[in-house]
């Protein structure tokens, strides 16, 4: 059985159907990137499995467990973090709160110390700013902190929604590479980017999601040297 | 002067104390974003349950408040549990349900009414308590004592609960539901506990500020609608959801209630209140020390 | 003959440039289109023209008339007209309704406002969903929508912010050539989206922007083999096929 | 689904709330019954008042019905009809009229509230109904030329008039001159018409006014206003408030140790059985003019109160009493009318000269009603509140004839 | 028979009985109750024009009802005015007393304006209280001010029975409904839904909101103020915590949120609903069980929240039209 397994759901928005009979598989400890152009669905998909959307029809499994339909609460006891596009950081809070409250499950609470040291170590930018409220912060260090409260969370799979949203190309490598290694450490990682290059060349597997379907999947190295993908994105 | 120094006292104290009664509605609407009608109502409920534990042990108002605190609590956790959370989950997309306003407007009519069935309409107060009328006099000062333990009270009540959300792990939750509810609950924050757990607490202040009051006041079952309004302006005036400015906004009433009559009637500080809230409002939409919203 | 023209336009948010001095000019008549991967500041720039947010500088000449400080109502009576990336219906109205409130722009009287609604809705081959509940339309219907109810206020200029967005293969070819039709009555369109297939089909010209400066500007063939582009898209190192 | 059950849900609640009135309707009037409609505050802020005067009625009828009823209608009972005002003058006018036109009452009373009683005295003038109002002291209730409504307290310029007499009479008494007074009074109907009183008859009896001060009832802290009584210099306060403030108001004046030679109330919430044990002995020494004591000097006040008190858990108070003697006041005009007509009734309200029987525990010798319809002999009597070893009570002090044998008023207070 | 035709048949059928009621109804009592139901439908479509097109909460709209009271009254009682040109004139001053309360009150959103024009209400009512005259106009104050009931005649509008009361409000409400319906159906209705619903949506389509909400503020108190003269009139007492008062602002609130706002049928759903439960409620319980009739109320307004927060008006329009077309419509089908 894999590690997490979405097996044939269907979305909808209200009315509007965002994901059509979709499914895909993650093991444990890859690296799988998700892309696609916009409105493909991917970040839909991310808030599917986090809880905070509900398939009408199909399942979602992690670890052997049906986990869809239940609270983004119940979600994260699951081991499932979903960092959320926009970094959505608690903007009134300091840096060093954000990334405690990350580890709000029973879990994570216990190591808190030991896991901010980590991701200070990761990121020491944010151990700079650890008092700053997360307003203040520019936009390639509230990636970091965003990213740094889902591993506070001791995630067992960490979902990224377009870390590299927005970002220089410098700090787009920084984050990339802090990716990487966040899996070199042992966890398991669901990316979904448009950054197509960064993404794949990181990635174990990945799928390529258009109008919520799979329409690809295979290593990163074999979709990056895809002719389709450019074609996707660039409509030629 | 010392007539002026005098009545800046009791402004103050009297006014730290209209704080602590509207300190509730600020951290309820922080949290859930809504009026809370019903905010006097419980006040009221606070007194009955302060003026019945007090009266039936004899204890100093005092300690009874730590009885009263934790059943204002459950009493405010669970009705939010039971009456307001299903609102909230059928308008889950609404930031400001309007539909809660009536609800808890639903609720003020009820406990009122449900107090005059159960307990009649007579006044009551605590005759044989340990604070009742006791005054400090420095020179021509008079200070009264109760109102001077209900001051610090309540600014003892608004550190503890502004510590509880900044440094304990449920206080933090608090805050970020209130920031960003659909971001908290990636977190593993249950939204809902954590409303029923503001509404607790912005009851259990109700109830502290009721104990504070049962020593110099008098108990009665529409006693909360005198607070409601009041504990309205207060928290606009100081900004919804900051519990600094519900504090420093009780103390600017307190201290027109106090200072204003001295120069006019009575009857016309109200007047000047309304005028000042209004004046503030068009200034400083989000209050004096509220942070700038889209509410 | 220009319709719109962006001149050094600056955009500060706290201490995020969203918009490096842009310049951009419209002719009229013609579907330019503005592309950029997400964050490039796209959507910054629509709202600067659509009135939404002021300009921290630089100035918007539309039909030689500056309007950066303009309101948003008042743009639109001076014929420039926009959609909403996120769909705006009003959705407890029907489609009829939704396009009547736009149709008022021109006149008071019901009637004629009724009338004319149905002439734009006839036009878009929607006539048959005008008491539909707007609530109730799919997303292709709520873009189509959308379009419908800005050309009620029969502009000169249409903003089109990613219409395509949500829209599955078929119905992105429709959109396509609703806008073709759009531009065929005599409106010029200034367009975001992120459907290449859709932009290469539609645009008379492109403008690419990344980090909120214009890093590109062409024909859509053009645009397609520039380097800067697809590196701008796929990433930095992108092995170029 | 569930939206299909929770209309279906509510339609059946809907439906059966409305069943439920609607198969309870109206009880008809027998015969043998006389319908009295009572419109009192039995919700809302005035509701202690309101619930006195329900007790005291209820005693009434009672003993009326137990006694035979009216007599003259072959032993007619007598009914009452209750309605709650909330102390809201469009609430009670409402009332009035359902009173009237659909519960078919034959006599209304009430409302203690002036506000209310006023536009309802209107309403009866209207349907021609007789109206007995037992405690309302609006001069103008009975100043309209009205020919239905009958009031057996006394007006509010009597009451002002009084206690300026006992002032004078005090002053006299006790060789202690009074110069400088202070007005506070709650603003509303009640209280400004005291203070327009007060102010002419300070003018007229030569005393200067130091403070002139209304407060709003709701107020939640008095000591602004307290400060201005102590910080004016006056000698003599004289108060109108209804029963929150007058608590407040007494423990804040106690808590400030003003000084004053007295404090002169207007009954109201000062008469309110909370008031005394809310107040405890902050209320010491308290003058409050109402219209009926406990320790009065009549045959069967005593008893009436004991029996009162043993229902109850409270003593009569004026408004209790005057609730109370109109209840028999009515019953009186019943027995000489004879008949239900209104005129008849009115005209036997009217000819009222009621100078006995268990309703007359009052201090004056009997009711009867000017062309008004003002009880002209309805005298007040002025009490002080004091602990003689009882704990804090109410006792009679003025007019000398009524002072409770034995007790010398303390005037000044301190 | 098509929908519009049974639409219109049971629409006179319904004016047919409204204006019949009378004729059958003979108790006073009930007409009386009845004529305080159309008052306060009156008032909440009037009401409805802001608080449901516009979508904005205000709770102070008994500031108009106050106004509208106090300006034909005086002028009546001090100079002789009639009152249906003191309702006029009153009419006009709400308006520009609306105007002025809204032009700040209006960039507000949610809590705040609703806040606001709650201090704004009980602000004036607090002024009203302590003002015994303003120039040579005596207003009492907190006295109130009585009507003398003794001038009866169409000129005076007082009346000794109730019908002549029941049709004039009748009328009111039959004419405050048509114009909601057409506003609703002009430019001006379309404007405030499309505001009310998505601003920036009609800000985009050359919709001013700001300036139509105003529009319709100034509507709004006009005719609210209609009814307070009507209200003083009827009651002839009027007095700042009956006309002022913060409890009737909500109540009009309340009618309008449970029967559904921005729907023409709400504010008479909601009227037809509330109305009764508080009148009937009080009427049996009151004298027995203080309070427990405000309890019910309070219940009441718990309860359709709870089943359904979008108010009567949805419901009750799908099952009248279900009923219709399954019923009545089958034949034709």
């Amino acid at each position: 059985m894999s590690f997490l397994k979405i097996d044939k759901i269907n979305v909808y928005y209200g009315d509007i159907q965002v994901i059509f009979n979709l499914s895909l598989t993650v093991e444990k400890g890859e690296v799988v990137s998700i892309v696609g152009g916009n409105g493909a669905g991917k970040s839909t998909l991310l808030r599917t499995i986090s809880g905070l959307l509900f398939p009408t029809s199909g399942q979602i499994s992690f670890e052997n467990q049906k986990i869809n339909s239940k609270q983004p609460e119940k979600i994260v006891d699951y081991g499932i973090i979903h960092v959320p596009e926009g970094r959505k950081l608690f903007s009134l809070m300091t840096v060093k709160e954000n990334l405690i409250i990350g580890a709000y499950n029973k879990r994570a609470e216990t190591k808190i110390a030991e896991t901010i040291d980590n991701v200070y170590q990761l990121f020491p930018r944010l151990k700079e700013r650890e008092n700053q409220l997360a307003m203040t912060l520019s936009g390639g260090e509230q990636q970091m902190a965003a990213i740094g409260r889902g591993i506070m969370a001791h995630p067992k799979i960490l979902m990224l929604d377009e870390p590299s949203l927005g970002l220089a190309p410098i700090l787009m490598k920084d984050i990339f590479a802090a990716i990487r290694k966040i899996a070199d450490l042992g966890t398991t990682v669901l990316l979904v980017e448009q950054d197509v290059k960064n993404s794949l060349s990181l990635s174990d597997r990945a799928y390529v999601l258009e109008h919520g379907q799979v329409v690809m999947e295979g290593s990163g190295k074999e979709l990056l040297k895809n002719p389709h993908i450019k074609e996707a994105y660039l409509g030629m | 002067m010392i007539y002026l120094i005098e009545d800046i006292i009791n402004g103050i104290l009297m006014g730290s104390i209209y704080g602590l009664t509207a300190l509730g509605l600020t951290v309820i609407f922080g949290v859930l974003k809504v009026i809370n009608f019903a905010h006097g109502s419980l006040l009221m409920v606070g007194m009955y349950v302060a003026y019945w534990i007090i009266t039936a042990t004899g204890i100093h108002p005092y300690i009874a408040l730590f009885i009263a605190a934790p059943i204002m609590f459950f009493f405010g956790y669970y009705l939010q549990d039971i009456i307001i959370k299903p609102i909230f989950k059928a308008e889950k997309n609404v930031r400001e349900p309007i539909t809660v306003i009536i609800v808890t407007t639903g609720l003020w009519y009820i406990l009122d009414n449900l107090t005059l069935l159960i307990f009649g309409p007579q006044y009551r107060s605590i005759q044989d308590n340990a604070l009742k009328g006791a005054m400090l006099e420095i020179g021509e000062i008079f200070i009264s004592v109760p109102k001077l333990c209900g001051a610090i009270t309540a600014v003892i009540t608004a550190l503890a609960i502004y510590l509880f959300f900044q440094k304990t792990k449920t206080g933090r939750a608090v805050r970020a539901t209130s920031i960003d509810r659909e971001t908290a609950s990636l977190m593993g924050i249950n939204q809902y506990k954590i409303y029923n757990i503001a509404f607790g607490i912005g009851t259990a202040a109700a109830g502290i500020a009721a104990v504070t009051l049962v020593p110099f006041y008098n108990i009665f079952p529409t006693v909360g609608v005198l607070f409601d309004i009041k504990g309205f302006i207060i928290v606009v005036l100081g900004g919804l959801g900051s519990i600094l400015g519900a504090m420093l906004g009780g103390i600017i009433i307190g201290l027109i209630e106090s200072v204003g009559p001295q120069f006019m009637s009575s009857t016309w500080t109200e007047a000047i209140v309304y005028g000042l809230f209004l004046l503030v409002l068009f200034i400083k939409p989000s209050g004096l020390f509220g942070i700038k919203q889209d509410w | 003959m220009n319709i719109l023209k962006l001149q050094n336009i600056t955009m500060d948010f706290g201490g995020l440039r969203a918009v490096n001095s842009l310049n951009i000019i419209i002719k009229q008549g013609e579907i330019l289109a503005l592309i950029g991967p997400n964050g490039a500041g796209k959507s910054t720039v629509f709202n600067c023209i659509a009135g939404v947010y002021k300009p921290t500088a630089g100035e918007i000449y539309f039909k030689n008339k500056k309007i950066d400080r303009q309101k948003p109502w008042n743009l639109c009576k001076t014929g420039l007209a926009r959609t909403f990336q996120i769909v705006k219906p009003f959705t407890s109205k029907t489609v009829l309704y939704n396009v009547m409130t736009a149709t008022f722009l021109k006149t008071s009287s019901i009637k004629t406002a009724e009338k004319k609604a149905l002439d734009i809705l006839q036009l878009f081959n929607f006539a048959d969903k005008k008491d539909v509940k707007a609530g109730n339309l799919t997303i292709a219907d709520l873009k189509r929508l959308e379009i419908a109810r800005a050309m009620a206020t029969e502009p000169k200029l249409l903003l089109l912010d990613e219409v395509m967005a949500g829209l599955r293969p078929s119905e992105v070819d429709d959109m396509v050539s609703v806008i073709k039709q759009v531009r065929d009555s005599g409106v010029t369109i200034f367009v975001i989206e992120h459907i290449m297939r859709a932009i290469m089909a539609l645009s008379d010209n492109i403008v690419v922007i990344q980090f909120g400066k214009k890093i590109a500007q062409g024909l859509p063939a053009e645009i397609a083999k520039d380097e800067k582009v697809i590196k701008a898209y796929l990433g930095d190192d992108y092995e170029l096929s | 689904m569930i939206e299909k059950k929770s209309i279906k849900f509510l339609f059946a609640a809907v439906l059966a709330f409305m069943l439920a009135f609607g198969i309870s309707a109206p009880l008809k009037a027998e015969d043998t019954t006389v319908k009295i409609g009572n419109i009192i505050p039995l919700s809302g802020p005035s509701a202690s008042l309101g619930e006195q005067g329900k007790y005291a009625r209820e005693m009434a009828v009672k003993e009326i019905n137990d006694a035979g009823g009216i007599k003259s209608l072959g032993g007619a009972k007598l009914e009452m009809a209750y309605a709650d005002s909330e102390s809201k003058p469009e609430k009670g006018v409402s009332e009035a009229e359902r009173l009237i036109n659909t519960e078919k009452v034959n006599i209304l009373t009430g409302c203690w509230n002036s506000a209310v009683t006023y536009p309802v005295t209107a309403v009866a003038e209207k349907y021609g109904t007789p109206f007995v109002v037992p405690v309302s002291v609006s001069d103008k209730i009975t100043e309209q030329g009205f020919k239905t409504v009958f009031r057996i307290a006394a007006k509010d310029s009597w009451w002002t008039r009084d206690q300026f007499a006992f002032l004078k009479d005090m002053e006299k008494e006790f060789n202690g001159p009074v110069k400088k007074l202070a007005f506070v009074y709650e603003n509303g109907d009640w209280g400004q018409g005291f203070a327009q009183q007060w102010k002419k008859l300070a003018e007229k009896g030569g005393y200067e006014v130091v403070l002139d001060e209304p407060y709003p009832s709701s107020a939640t802290d008095l000591s602004p206003v307290v400060q201005k009584i102590k910080r004016s210099g006056a000698e003599v306060l004289m108060l109108v408030s209804n029963a929150a403030d007058a608590i407040l108001l007494t423990n804040t004046l106690a808590d400030y140790k003003v000084k004053l030679k007295a404090i002169i109330a207007s009954g109201g919430g000062h008469a309110d059985p909370s008031f005394i044990k809310a107040t405890g002995n902050n209320a010491l020494k308290y003058f409050d003019i109402v219209e009926w004591e406990t320790d009065i000097n009549k045959p069967g006040a005593k008893e009436a109160n004991e029996k009162y008190n043993k229902l109850y858990k409270q003593n009569l108070t004026g408004e209790a009493v005057d609730a109370y003697l109109a209840v028999y006041v009515i019953k009186d005009a019943l027995e000489r009318a004879g008949s239900l007509e209104p005129a008849k009734i009115k005209e036997a309200l009217a000819a009222t000269s009621l100078k006995d029987g268990p309703g007359m525990i009052v201090g004056y010798p009997s009711v009867e009603f000017d062309e008004t319809g003002q009880n002209k002999n309805a005298a007040l009597v002025m009490i002080q509140i004091n602990d003689i070893g009882n704990g804090p009570e109410r006792i009679s002090v003025w007019p000398k004839e009524a002072r409770r044998k034995g007790y010398t008023p303390v005037f000044p207070m301190k | 028979m098509t929908k519009e035709k049974i639409n219109k048949t049971a629409l006179i059928l319904f004016l047919f009985i409204a204006f019949t009621i009378p004729l059958f109804v003979r108790s006073a009592t009930y007409l009386h109750i009845l004529i305080l139901l159309y008052f306060y439908a009156y008032l909440t479509t009037s009401w409805n024009l802001v608080g449901g097109f516009a979508g904005v909460l205000p709770l102070g709209h008994s500031v108009f009802v106050g106004i509208g009271a106090y300006t034909s009254t005086i002028l009546s009682l001090q100079y002789g005015i009639s009152p249906w040109i003191g309702m006029i004139a009153g009419a006009f001053i709400a308006l520009i007393l609306g105007v002025i309360i809204a032009l700040p009150t209006l960039k507000m959103r949610g809590a705040y304006f609703a806040l606001a024009t709650i201090a704004f209400g009980e602000g004036i009512r607090v002024m009203v209280e302590n003002i015994n005259n303003i120039g040579p106009l005596n207003i009492n104050g907190p006295r109130g001010i009585q009507i003398p009931p003794t001038n009866t005649g169409f000129f005076n509008f007082m009346f000794a029975g109730k019908e002549p009361y029941y049709y004039i409000i009748l009328i009111m409400l039959i004419l405050v409904l048509t114009l909601t319906f057409l506003i609703s159906r002009s430019k001006l209705g379309y404007y405030l839904n499309a505001g009310g619903e998505e601003p920036e949506a009609a800000m985009a389509l050359g919709i001013n909101v700001a300036k139509a909400r105003l529009t319709a503020m100034a509507i709004s108190s006009f005719l609210t103020a209609l009814a307070g003269t009507f209200y003083a009139q009827f009651t002839l007492y009027i007095h700042p915590k009956s006309v002022f008062s913060l409890d009737l602002s909500f109540e009009i609130a309340f009618i309008a949120l449970i029967g559904g706002r921005g729907s023409v049928a709400g504010p008479i759903i909601g009227a037809l609903l509330l109305r009764p439960v508080s009148d009937l409620s009080r009427i049996y319980f009151g004298s027995h069980l203080p309070g427990l009739h405000l309890i019910i109320f309070g219940a009441v307004l718990i309860l359709v929240m709870l089943y359904q927060p979008r108010g009567l008006q949805e419901p009750l329009s799908r099952i009248y039209n279900r009923i219709i077309e399954k019923k009545i419509l089958k034949t034709d089908k």
